[in-house]
């Protein structure tokens, strides 16, 4: 099941920031979000992560089935690494960790404490996290912030080999991750001044 | 759900002994009461019964400050938000793990405070009943109030605005039955009160919570 | 240790080295355990059973035995954890360190000893189990800086870092317990409480069939300090060592 | 110097109205003591300093906790220790921002507070004046709490536990002060007191607060 | 003057993480700092920094010439960028702002509280507070994070003018900045089991 975008716009604090974005992201396929600083990246995957409403437009087949990854990392720095993926997987009931742990080479830091991670372990354990959700759609903000050559290449199998499980993955970045993927720009769905979308303070203009 | 109130309690256990603090700050909320008013045994006995459950309800509130707070700082609750779980059993279950790591243990010790307070005998069991039928509300309104206030920053003393006039029936009837056991007085109605708004609570708040918890993460 | 100091192996300093000091404390530990729970154990027999009971107040009195030492050895262990912290931030000891962290439950039981024995004294004596009499509150606020103490221990994640953060918190925590005494000495000398004199009566006045006991039971209390002490800093020695060694395991795969 | 002390100003006013909350908190303290201890009027006015005093100690509590965990979790204090200022001035004028944003506010509405305890009239000066001369003394030790729990998780209560009892000179020499101005017996030894305690620890413990920060940063 | 390291050791959370470490900063050049995560960057530039001690050796020409930007921003989120940038500007003594404003093309988002800026956006913020510092030693913490590659232009100009005033910097990073500079690796200074530099858990084993 592919996930559907069809002419969304979306705000911002009150600003629209996009609009009229149409995409779609088929199963078993990754898509390299692009963009400028401030492009609306992160607004348009917290929107189909289900966080934020659109002012208009839809967004089909993402219900229930995206793991998303944002800028934070959602790990508990007083748990250790094993304990923050078995939280995880429990939450999600998809299952063991181990492939997990073995995808992002944790396993010599599988009994420390989230808290004593470098910027990069703290990064990879974040990543490992999407593995036990067995969400289809991955929605990932940045996700290679902080990774070594060696994690990023890690990443990218990781990437690879649930793309080939029929998942797939919309990811935002700057850096080039070495992925097979098609590339979607969003600097040319950026609303302007006249942009008339539904935005929340519109009745007030 | 059950990952979620192990993982709870196993962080307020790690995480610098969350689990004796609130106690702590009873402690020494009863500590000072006599500091601030005066050591007159017979002022000190008046006002006992609602100085621990004023002392309770302020131990609850300052630990609740971080129930979600910490969540949300490091992105857990975006994820939550996004995982199976209904987003109002997972704050139950974060205030009954915020119950069972404050709330309990301070019904437990609040027959020991009272003897410092000079709180009568026939005072103790009305006082751990009060509590124990009151402090599940406390956490519950408390989750709500945690829920409101989540991305403000300093939310945490705009949440204890928030909450403390939520908080005011359920004190009412818990220190007025608490007030009327110490003195030997019928205490069944004020009870059965307080029994009411804890059913009430528990049974209606997580909804709120949850609600504004989505519009708060937007 | 930082590297390169030279230490005189006959210097006392010399023990602040961990493993030099388990040695030390395998050895005395045997001798300094029996010694105290023999002076604990006839200082409490003779007390109790070989001296007569009070005229005013009859056998409640034998209460002395445990509440006086376990008082003093409340406030002597807060003492020499002062003492400790600060060998520890000017000359850097661990061991110096850890027995201060080793002391403070000690501590703790003891007031908390103090405490309910007097509490439990204060009932026939005075008619109530609490008055907030200036030594009593006094003590409870002792209790209190105990508490923080212990739980900053436990809060903290790097144990070096710990043992700074504690040891400032004993030195101003010190000050302030001193303060806080007449501050409380003053607050309730306004309202003349009838219940604060038996307290003040010092252990000389005590008469000599109950004061020798009493003292053994001092001395005997006194080393069941030292001899905790010794044992809880060598269990946290070997703690801190697990804890390296364990470290430098999972760092090494 | 200057340039923090603004900024944190700024910051108390526009985070969410920081400058209220801590007064908004005394408020509801003080609204719900009679809740807590009932109604009787009598009670209220013996309790009234005692009360006001342990309501401004916990404001002024609750408002400390983020006094530095927010700069500590953004990442300013450790700019803040690289920086040419030295630390122990920084932690003054935080201290300082503190008070004017917390302490001043509180002082002022106190008398006003009083009235709803039916405080006799003769007992405002002295409430007020005690306030005013404690409260930057319980500034200055919660700056010294705040560095010593930077960093720590949930720090907020290990922070109460840990300030409270340095808390305890500050509290007993500052109701006494008001207790007997109430009464309208004489209140310059407590008054005395209270202002050497505060002047020896605004000359003092900036220091040892700077060297524990510099200690948690590490 | 040079900053010069000589034989450092550092440990992390009581354990050895580097050990031996020689190296010089000279006025006028830039040093990239490699190694793979976990490696001990953060660790190095924080020592530099003066934010942790060394367990033996020696660092000099270092003390009050440090500008130092760790992983998070120290950016004030309820503060317009102008009032966060003057804030730095009056503790550093160094003057105006508006060079640094400029230098990150910051005017347009100059009255935005720090709240609402997107990710990267911030970041320019954080490196822009460097040019308020007046420092000449900069230490960056992979400075370049959730820079799009127009940011990150920005970012090397900024660099190299700092250079040329005879400034120099220490960049810890993963990626390829397009800066001529000399390349420090990290990773042949990795503490060994056998390390004994006077670690502060030495004293137990
Ligand atoms: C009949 C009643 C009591 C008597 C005769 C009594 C007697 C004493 C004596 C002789 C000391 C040693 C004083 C010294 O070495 O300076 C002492 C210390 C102490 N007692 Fe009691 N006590 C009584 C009741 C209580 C009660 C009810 C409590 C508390 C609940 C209590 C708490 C303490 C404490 C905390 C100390 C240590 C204070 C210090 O040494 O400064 N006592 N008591
Ligand atoms: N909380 C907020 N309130 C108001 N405006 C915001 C808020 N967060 C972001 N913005 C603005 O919305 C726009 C889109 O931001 P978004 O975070 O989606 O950008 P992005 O593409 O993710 O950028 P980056 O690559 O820097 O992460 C930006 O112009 C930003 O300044
Ligand atoms: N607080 C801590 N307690 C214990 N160990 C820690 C702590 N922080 C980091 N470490 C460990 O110290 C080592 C060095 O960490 P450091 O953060 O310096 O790495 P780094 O080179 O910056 O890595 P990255 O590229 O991932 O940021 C790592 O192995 C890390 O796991
Ligand atoms: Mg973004
Ligand atoms: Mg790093």
């Amino acid at each position: 099941m592919d996930v559907q975008i069809t002419d969304l716009s979306l705000a911002r604090g009150g600003v629209p920031v996009l609009a009229g974005v149409t995409m779609s992201l088929p199963a078993g396929q990754a898509v390299i979000l692009r963009g400028p600083n401030g492009a609306g990246k992160t607004t348009l995957l917290r929107a189909i992560a289900g966080l934020q409403p659109a002012l208009s437009g839809r967004i089909t087949g993402a219900e229930d089935r995206i793991a998303y990854a944002a800028h934070a990392d959602g790990v508990k720095s007083m748990l250790t690494v094993r304990e923050n993926l078995t939280f995880w997987a429990d939450v999600f009931g998809a299952g063991g960790i181990d492939a997990a742990i073995e995808a992002y080479a944790l396993a010599p830091l599988a009994d420390r404490l989230a808290a004593t991670l470098s910027a990069g372990q703290k990064r990879r354990l974040g990543l490992a996290r999407l593995l036990v959700t067995g969400r289809p759609v991955w929605v990932l903000d940045e996700p290679t912030v902080s990774l070594d050559t060696g994690a990023v290449a890690m990443f990218a199998d990781a990437v690879r080999a649930h793309l080939a499980q029929g998942g797939s993955a919309l990811i935002a970045t700057h850096i080039d991750l070495g992925l097979e993927a098609e590339v979607f720009d969003l600097t040319p769905f950026k609303a302007t001044a006249t942009t008339q979308a539904g935005a929340t303070d519109e009745a007030f203009l | 759900m059950k990952a979620l109130l192990l993982r709870d309690l196993r962080l307020a256990l790690r995480a610098g002994g969350g689990f004796g603090l609130a106690l702590a700050f009873f402690l020494i909320v009863i500590v000072l009461v006599p500091f601030a008013i005066g050591p007159d045994p017979e002022l000190l006995r008046a006002v006992a019964p609602g100085v621990l459950w004023l002392g309770a309800l302020l131990a609850c509130l300052l630990s609740l400050d971080r129930l979600l707070a910490l969540d949300f700082e490091d992105g857990t609750l975006e994820l939550l938000a996004t995982a199976p779980l209904p987003l109002e059993g997972a704050l139950t279950i974060k205030a009954l793990a915020h119950w069972l790591t404050t709330g309990l243990p301070l019904v437990i010790v609040s027959s020991v405070l009272g003897v410092m307070l000079g709180l009568p005998s026939a005072g103790y069991l009305w006082v751990v009943v009060s509590l124990g039928l009151g402090t599940p509300a406390l956490s519950v309104i408390g989750t709500f109030g945690a829920a409101l206030t989540v991305g403000v920053k300093r939310g945490g003393l705009l949440m204890s605005l928030l909450v403390l006039p939520l908080y005011v029936p359920t004190l009412i009837f818990g220190a007025e039955a608490a007030r009327r056991g110490a003195l030997g007085l019928d205490a069944t109605t004020p009870l059965l009160m307080l029994a009411g708004i804890t059913c009430g609570v528990v049974a209606c708040m997580p909804f709120a919570s949850a609600a504004v918890l989505r519009m708060g993460l937007r | 240790m930082p590297s390169g100091r030279y230490i005189d192996p006959m210097s006392i300093w010399s023990y602040a080295n961990p493993v030099k000091f388990l040695t030390l404390s395998a050895r005395v530990q045997p001798v300094l355990w029996a010694a105290a729970l023999l002076s604990i154990g006839i200082g409490l027999a003779w007390g109790f059973f070989g001296t007569p009971d009070d005229a005013r107040q009859g056998s409640t009195v034998k209460i002395i035995y445990l509440h006086v030492p376990a008082a003093l050895m409340a406030i002597n262990a807060w003492f020499m954890m002062l003492v400790a912290s600060l060998i520890w931030l000017i000359r850097r000891h661990h061991v110096s360190a850890l027995a201060a962290k080793a002391a403070a439950p000690v501590g703790v039981v003891m007031t908390l000893i103090a405490l309910v024995t007097g509490a439990i004294w204060g009932q026939p004596m005075w008619g109530t189990w609490w008055a907030w009499d200036p030594r009593l509150t006094s003590f409870l606020i002792l209790f209190l800086f105990y508490l923080g103490y212990i739980a900053l221990w436990e809060a903290v994640e790097d144990p070096d870092t710990a043992a700074d953060l504690t040891s400032v918190l004993c030195l101003v925590g010190s000050v302030f317990a001193v303060l806080s005494r007449y501050a409380v000495q003053f607050w309730n000398q306004g309202l003349h409480q009838g219940t604060s004199v038996p307290v003040a009566t010092g252990g000389r006045t005590v008469a000599d069939v109950f004061f020798y006991p009493l003292v053994l039971c001092m001395v005997g209390f006194a080393l069941l300090f030292v001899a905790l002490v010794f044992t809880r800093t060598s269990t946290e020695i070997r703690l801190r060592r697990a804890a390296a060694l364990r470290a430098r395991a999972v760092r090494e795969v």
